[in-house]
């Protein structure tokens, strides 16, 4: 195994660990926050037999080792245990909000890395004119913006005042738009048939109407960052050796500054942009609290306001293991990139 | 409606009324008076209250009650509730007094043949026993259906069941409509209808917990009766209102769906005899419904109903106003006049069965004191908070009891707005200088936050009163409030109480009885009174 | 020998905050095809600038204000005829897409500090590879529309971006790598061509670099201090491989160091740099034999002679002056350093032939000698300048 | 004043650094603007019952939605009346305009929203400072102890950091707030107590003539859980730079000394590794603090607080109103990012001015 492999290997294992340890956490979380599930689920007048009924039927008169051991059991068969307040089962709940809750997230990721790492390198490369100005400004802004607010805001403007976009919701996911593009590969029929174009456009365009604020409100934090982190990294790295040495060997000027200069200031805002996926997910959470969208965020205030543990543990250990596993693959980007770590 | 506050309301009514059960003859509900009181009030208790004669009938001593509530001032009478909607103008549809939307009554107009209703918050979970809030009501209710329904007014009316009657004390029958099926095409049988509610009353009988035990309150269980189609209903004493209770809640179930079906999926899929049949459901997100073409009646109008949820007001009404949904909930006061104005909108407002009011403990300082809690209902100023704050979508109160339920007396008015009296009480109270704290919650009821704030300032204007407001998370305050010890509750709080039932006893009970899930208050001639009142039959 | 770049009047500003920077100013040499020229001055004195100046390197807030870059070329003396001068083109008057393709073909440079000068994140192989794909791309296309990033469009730097083994280069280029690599005496380069930079020792890693150079096979190349980073051992070897490499391909070498040591060994002729001038130059034998300038006189009074170090190691007093525009005096500019200055040498100094027809000076000495009488004082001008920066030479 | 202000600050500082600070402070006007920012807002929150025009609690419902200054807002009044049950609407258009006693204009109750955001200032910077201490407090020792001593306690206490970042700031705040309640103590404020305020305000005259009342809120509330949770959120920063910082300097020769000398480690943490961390966490803390006003924005936002004062609460509320007022959400919205900015310009100059090598730490929300 080379040494890429054995450090993705102690990546992933030391993920694990974290894994645990937020499955762990939420554990004592629930022991330690007031009010037993029980009181949650069982009507007031419950005998204290039903009580005891309800409380073995949930696993509760196992002492606490033993429901953390089915916990993990059953989480490596793919459940998460059922829903207090609802009856149904917490894994496809949760995973049926994931899509939504990624797509904003990627939508925002999308647009802040294709805003900000050329507005970065604009700016760096045009150092004192007008659109390094207008870009420090704007990031200095972003980094400074309540993405909430924002949200309120562009609401205002956009779909109070002008109506441009919708207020809210997410009527049509990426993927069920995407469906419209089912291609039929039957050996009878040809194949490869793109069916509903005209219903495929129609969705796609809903789907983008109603995306788009959202994600202008969560992206435009990353895009400052980012674009100021470009920014300064690109001057940085300007000014270095290797940079001359690339243009008198007769790189063209495009060539050093994407491939050699903005690939290693990129080493760092990788990094940072890592640890700052929290912030991402975060921000994702608020952003739907905004626009009503349907994702993990709404899941998790809800259930937090129901005490519906189950639903609580299982969106959170999804969130946090999604976490963990971008930033292995961050960190293992980050290798990649900038070899000498492994030394 | 009383789901909103919870799940102990009708315990205390299951135990009054059981032990007030000696005469036999009382009718279900308000509307249905069959049976007139067979016997005599009791005599033998206390002293009559001030000069006034005896109450003679049921709605007498209600009536009786109210007066007593209103000039002992254990609440700061607020406001009677009203839901405002928004519907498009692409369906013709009337709101209804009990805050449920019937989907059957919404028609498309034009060329569209679907509806869209945007509520503040989706289901939790699709099993019809297994839930309280409106919100999951509004969408159970679309697919299933009860023995008995309620109109637009409140009027019982038949839904399931083509007549019912009381066998005796304790027992009534319900005759089963006949040719009604399920989605499934399984035939409604009697054997359904009892387990349905057998369901609800006895977790053996369909193995659920069913958090609508109390609201079935004093129905011990169900059997199929001899012949044909219909079902005996046993109740645990005389039961008063046990029709106005199945004319609001229990809805039929097929039995054998429920029994070859685990909770998870009996939550996230539907069976009922209702005009719309499940399409799609996607858990807190929208369920979709079509039309169900074997429906005993006419088809819905509606080929097609959707419901979503927005959880911000403003939300709904954008939504509202660019076409997104057809109908929306809970439109905040200030929006109304711009969805008025606007040509593809409009209001439909309704007085609804909710009371808001401020609880104030009767034997916590210095709400101890009747001064000063009358101190508190003249120091504000009803009129201008319901027109002010409430955009005049709201009634002032005076009286536990709201007009047109049974047991309001029309005799007794709000407080007046009159600050100086106010302080006068205070000082006489012997508590001036007092400072308190109002608990309440935001979000809950329409503009909860904003009645709690403009309260609070009309009492902190009077000089001899300080007074705050402090945010509560709901599910906080009433889990203290449930309890069942006052002194773990806060001694003044802002609450909104629903009375589904139309019938003054549904407030008073838990909400001012000694024994009330909810009390604040103890007053032993209201105690006597409401025994007195549960142990007659029938009503004007 | 022929002429291969005629540098007439260069002038290189820097227009910073504090005010202009005369970096270079109408300096004059020329290459001659296969020799080695050196360029030798104290640190500031320009001497960098003039290389960069060359292959049209300077960046903002600096800029070639003034002077003619004749460069050998009949091909481009044909498609410019603006600009040429029989065979010769000034690369000023050509178009910037052309000046930046003679980097690498016609111009390469190396530079002082290899670890820096070689991208850390990049392996040594794949930036030798990237400098012959560049020329091998560039060759593939009429020059007329030549691009260098033929094939290598937007997406591509994308993917390049975030999948780092998405070659640019391709096998061809990669194996001219290895090849480029033994030249320069590499052991094992077929291992080493996917190290790091950071993989590779100094003084290997300063022969890379010259691989990198030699990529695409340049008529002139630019060594910028290149031993200077390096231990005296390897310092020798270095030098020794690129007067190997310049015998075997016959190219030009601008050699520009500190070090009169370096010259003395390498070069054919040289040229002494001062305060952005050039203020003597010569063959080889012409400056260090016999010269005139009394800064030439002490830059090699100041060469540690290892039989015998202490006597003749007298480093000159005094500092490079900051070249602010503003701050420079009208006369010599090393007046105020020189121990033979003299009224005369208030006044601008031209550039004055000495004797052999190579060898010139930029300094009244030229057509008179020194003279105490004349001698300047102590003057208030004198002492502001030598009140400058303490930069160490 | 602002430069004497800053000199006694700095006295204790090394000269070097303090050297940077000015001569940072001096040539960049962009840090004078942040730290006349930061001033001004320090300044309304600690005098806020002096300086807000009205009791940011008091309600006139007669002058609800007000528009601010230079706005007009049209009000299609409906009014309702019931006539045999049915709800008859009638309709008026109404002009409301600005007056000068609202300068921001009023929220829904009608109160005045200058007012409000001057009492919001209180509420943000109070639990900024106070979360960022605690998050210090915690995260330093922490940070350090796993620094000096590496191996395994160092891999324990950074597991223990990787779990905690596992969970989204915000999300784990809420979910903390949530479960926990809402708690919230009601601080005295000795300006109003004192009496201070009143005298002060009695003699001030406003323009216009205009009487304001001279009542202000005799308490603060202080949202307890929201100062708890946001400390216990942001922790993992601290720890991760005081780390780092341990890291750097516990092979350093004279921490070696010290240890062979036989001194006792927490000495040694203390005298130390310690002081060789400050300079770095307290650039960090004022990342921090702008973190934290945006974190405890959101919480209020949401409806995760304990105070009914506080920028994001009024920016939910004023959500309510989005369609026709729209300043309600606005105002408080521009006081957080005109703060926020103040801090961040200040963070810069203390990164510029005194490099501790930390970028992009800490979160926005």
């Amino acid at each position: 195994m080379g040494s890429f492999g054995r450090f993705l290997l102690k990546r992933s294992l030391q993920g694990v660990v974290v894994i645990l340890g937020v499955i762990s956490v939420l554990f004592v979380l629930r022991y330690v926050t007031p009010g037993s599930p029980v009181d949650f689920i069982a009507p007031l007048d419950a005998s204290d037999a039903t009580r005891r009924r309800i409380a073995e039927s949930l696993g509760l008169n196992q002492p606490l080792y033993v429901q953390y051991g089915d916990y993990i059991v059953s989480l490596l068969q793919g459940e998460m245990g059922y829903s207090y307040r609802s009856r149904t089962a917490v894994a496809p709940r949760v995973f049926a909000k994931l899509p939504a809750t990624l797509e904003l997230a990627v939508a925002a990721t999308v647009v802040a890395v294709i805003l900000s790492i050329p507005l970065g390198v604009i700016s760096a490369t045009r150092r004192h004119t007008g659109p390094d100005y207008a870009a420090t400004v704007f990031s200095f802004l972003g980094i400074s913006t309540p993405n909430f607010w924002l949200g309120v805001m562009l609401v205002i403007l956009f779909a109070v005042q002008f109506g441009a976009f919708p207020t809210s919701g997410r009527p049509v996911g990426l993927l069920d738009a995407l469906g419209h593009l089912v291609v039929i590969a039957g050996p009878e029929r040809g194949w490869a048939l793109p069916l509903n174009v005209g219903s495929f456009v129609a969705a796609m365009q809903n789907w983008l109407l109603h995306v788009t604020l959202p994600a202008i409100t969560l992206g435009t934090y990353f895009t400052a960052l980012i674009t100021r982190l470009t920014r300064s990294g690109m001057l940085d790295e300007l000014g270095r050796g290797y940079v001359q040495a690339a243009r008198a060997k007769g790189l063209p000027t495009t060539l050093v500054r994407y491939r050699h200069a903005l690939r290693n200031t990129l080493i760092p805002v990788i990094t940072v942009v890592g640890l700052q996926l929290g912030t991402l997910i975060g921000g994702a959470v608020i952003t739907e609290a905004v626009f009503d969208w349907p994702g993990l965020g709404s899941l998790i205030i809800d259930a937090i306001n129901n005490r519906d543990w189950p639903l609580i543990q299982g969106s959170l250990v999804v969130i946090g293991a999604g976490f963990v596993v971008v930033n292995v693959v961050v960190d293992a980007l980050y290798v990649r990139l900038n070899p000498r770590v492994l030394e | 409606m009383s789901r909103d506050v919870d799940r102990r309301e009708f315990l205390t009514l299951a135990g009054t009324a059981a032990g007030a059960a000696t005469l036999a003859g009382c009718s279900g509900g308000n509307e249905t008076a069959t049976e007139t009181s067979g016997g005599s009030t009791p005599m033998d208790t206390g002293t009559p209250e001030e000069e006034l004669p005896e109450p003679e009938t049921r709605e007498e001593h209600l009536q009786r009650t109210n007066r007593l509530v209103h000039d002992d001032a254990p609440w700061i009478f607020l406001n009677r509730q009203y839901s405002v909607y928004g519907k498009s103008a692409d369906v013709e549809w009337e709101a209804r007094r009990d805050e449920r939307i019937d989907g059957y009554a919404i028609e498309p107009t034009g060329s569209k043949s679907s509806v869209m209703i945007t509520q503040s918050k989706m289901d939790t979970g699709l099993d019809p026993h297994d839930h309280r809030e409106t919100t999951t009501d509004n969408i159970v209710t679309q697919a299933y259906e009860g023995l008995l329904e309620r109109d637009r007014e409140g009027k019982v009316v038949n839904q399931l069941a083509t007549g019912y009657e009381r066998l005796e004390a304790g027992q009534v029958q319900f005759e089963l409509r006949s040719g009604v099926s399920f989605h499934s095409g399984d035939s409604l049988t009697k054997e359904d209808v009892a387990f349905s509610i057998n369901r609800i009353v006895d977790p053996e009988a369909g193995d659920l917990e069913s958090s609508q035990s109390d609201q079935l309150a004093g129905v011990t269980g169900a059997e199929p009766a001899d012949g044909d189609s219909a079902v005996i209903v046993n109740s645990d004493g005389i039961n008063p209102v046990v029709f106005a209770l199945f004319a609001t809640y229990c809805d039929i179930v097929n039995k054998s769906w429920i029994e070859s079906n685990d909770a998870a999926y009996i939550n996230s899929n539907m069976e009922g005899t209702g005009p719309f049949m499940l399409d799609t459901y996607e858990q807190d997100v929208r369920v979709v419904f079509e039309s169900y073409d074997d429906y005993y009646m006419d088809a819905a109008p509606a080929d097609q109903l959707t419901i979503q949820s927005a959880g911000e007001p403003s939300t709904r009404v954008n939504q509202l106003l660019n076409d997104e949904t057809d109908i929306i909930v809970n439109v905040p006061p200030q929006n109304i006049s711009q969805i008025q104005s606007a040509d593809n909108a409009s209001i439909s407002a309704v007085p609804s069965t909710r009371i808001i009011y401020n609880a104030m403990i009767y034997n916590r300082e210095p709400f101890d004191s009747v001064e000063f809690r009358q101190a508190m209902n003249y120091a504000i100023d009803l009129e201008s908070m319901v027109s002010n704050v409430l955009g005049s979508f709201g009634d002032q109160t005076g009286q536990p009891t709201l007009e047109g339920f049974t047991g309001y007396n029309p005799d007794l008015d709000p407080y007046p707005y009159d600050p100086d009296e106010a302080e006068r009480l205070v000082e006489a109270s012997g508590y001036a200088g007092a400072e308190i704290e109002l608990h309440t919650p935001s979000g809950r009821y329409l503009k909860d936050l904003e009645i709690s704030q403009a309260v609070v300032s009309y009492l902190d204007e009077l000089e001899n009163v300080s007074a705050s407001v402090k945010q509560r998370d709901f599910g906080k305050l009433v889990d203290e409030l449930l309890d069942g010890e006052l002194e773990t509750s806060p001694a003044f709080y802002l609450i909104g109480w629903g009375n589904a039932a139309f019938d003054a006893s549904q407030t008073i009970i838990p909400l001012l009885t000694s024994d009330g899930a909810l009390t604040s208050y103890r007053n032993d001639r209201v105690d006597e009174l409401m025994d007195q009142a549960q142990s007659m039959g029938g009503e004007s | 020998m022929r002429d291969l770049l005629r540098v007439e009047g260069l002038s290189t500003r820097f227009f910073t905050g504090e005010g202009q920077v005369n970096a270079v100013e109408s300096v004059d040499f020329t290459v001659r095809q296969g020799e080695i020229l050196g360029i030798v001055g104290e640190s500031g004195s320009g001497k960098s600038v003039t290389a960069l100046s060359l292959l049209d390197l300077v960046e903002s807030p600096g800029e070639v204000t003034a002077g003619q870059l004749w460069l050998r070329d009949a091909d481009l003396a044909d498609e410019f005829p603006g600009a040429a001068d029989g065979a010769f083109v000034d690369l000023r008057e050509l178009p910037e897409r052309v000046r930046r393709s003679l980097r690498g073909p016609t111009f390469s440079m190396i530079f002082q500090d290899p670890m820096s000068s070689f991208n850390p994140s990049l392996t040594v192989g794949e930036q030798i590879a990237e400098a012959v794909e560049v020329q091998r791309r560039a060759d593939a296309n009429p020059r007329s529309t030549r691009s260098r990033t033929e094939g290598y469009g937007l997406g591509s730097y994308v993917v390049d971006g975030l999948l780092p083994n998405r070659d640019y280069t391709g096998e061809e280029s990669h194996d001219r790598a290895v090849e480029l690599l033994e030249r320069v005496g590499i052991p094992d380069p077929e291992k080493r061509v996917d190290e790091y930079p950071h993989e590779f020792s100094g003084g290997m890693l300063q022969r890379a670099m010259i691989a990198q150079a030699l990529a695409g096979e340049p008529d002139l190349l630019v060594a910028d201090e290149p031993t200077t980073a390096l231990d005296v051992t390897i310092q020798a070897q270095i030098l020794e491989l690129l007067r190997d490499i310049q015998a075997d391909r016959e190219m030009s070498i601008l050699l520009i160091t500190h070090d009169l040591g370096v010259i003395a060994r390498m070069c054919d002729r040289v040229a002494v740099m001062y305060a952005g001038q050039i203020v003597e130059r010569g063959t080889l034998e012409d400056v260090f034999d016999d010269p005139v300038h009394p800064y030439t006189e002490g830059l090699i009074g100041s060469i540690p002679d290892l039989d015998d170090p202490a006597p003749r190691l007298q480093p000159i007093e005094g500092n490079v002056p900051s070249l602010l525009d503003d701050e420079m005096p009208r006369g010599c500019y090393f007046a105020d350093r020189c121990p033979k200055a003299m009224a005369a040498c208030l006044e601008p100094q031209a550039e004055r032939p000495v004797g052999g027809k190579e060898h010139a000076a930029r300094c009244v000495l030229v057509d008179s000698d020194y003279d105490e009488r004349d001698a300047l004082s102590d003057g208030p001008e004198h002492d502001a300048v030598a009140d400058g920066r303490g930069d160490d030479v | 004043m602002i430069r004497r202000l800053l000199d006694a600050v700095t006295g204790r500082l090394s000269p070097r650094t303090v050297q940077n600070l000015r001569s940072e402070f001096d040539t960049s006007p962009l840090t004078k603007v942040g730290v006349g920012i930061l001033v001004v807002v320090l300044v309304t929150a600690v005098f806020a019952p002096l300086l807000a025009p009205w009791n940011p609690e008091a309600q006139n419902l007669d002058r609800s939605q007000q528009p601010p200054l230079g706005f007009t807002r049209a009000e299609n009044q409906t009014t309702q009346e019931t006539v045999d049950g049915e709800v008859q609407l009638i309709q008026e258009t109404v002009q409301v305009n600005a007056t000068v006693a609202h300068p921001l204009g009023t929220d829904g109750l009608g109160r005045d929203m200058l007012s409000r955001v001057v009492y919001g200032a209180r509420t943000s910077l109070v639990v900024g400072v106070l979360g960022t201490l605690l998050a210090m407090l915690v995260g330093v020792p922490v940070g350090l102890v796993a620094g000096y001593y590496k191996g395994r306690v160092d891999d324990a206490l950074m597991r223990v950091a990787d779990v905690s970042l596992a969970f989204p700031s915000l999300v784990l705040a809420i979910a903390l707030v949530g479960l926990f309640g809402q708690a919230a103590v009601e601080v005295p404020d000795p300006l109003v107590t004192t009496g201070l305020a009143a005298a002060i305000r009695g003699v001030t005259s406003l323009p216009g003539g205009l009487a304001y009342p001279t009542g202000m809120p005799a308490t603060f509330t202080l949202p307890g859980t929201v100062i708890l949770v946001v400390g216990i959120v942001n922790w993992v920063w601290f720890a991760r730079v005081a780390r780092g910082e341990a890291l750097g300097v516990r092979d350093e020769e004279y921490v070696k000394a010290a240890r062979s000398l036989g001194g006792p480690d927490r000495f040694i943490i203390r005298r130390h590794v310690f002081p060789n961390s400050i300079t770095p966490v307290l650039v960090l803390a004022t990342i921090q603090i702008a973190a934290i006003v945006l974190l405890e924005s959101a919480l209020s936002f949401l409806g995760f607080s304990g105070t009914t004062l506080s920028w994001g609460f009024d920016i939910a509320q004023g959500r309510q109103y989005q369609t026709t007022s729209w300043w309600i959400a606005a105002m408080p919205g521009l006081a957080i990012v005109l703060t926020v900015i103040g801090i961040n310009l200040v963070g810069d100059w203390l990164r510029d001015a005194l490099d501790p090598g930390i970028e992009g730490e800490g979160g926005g929300v």
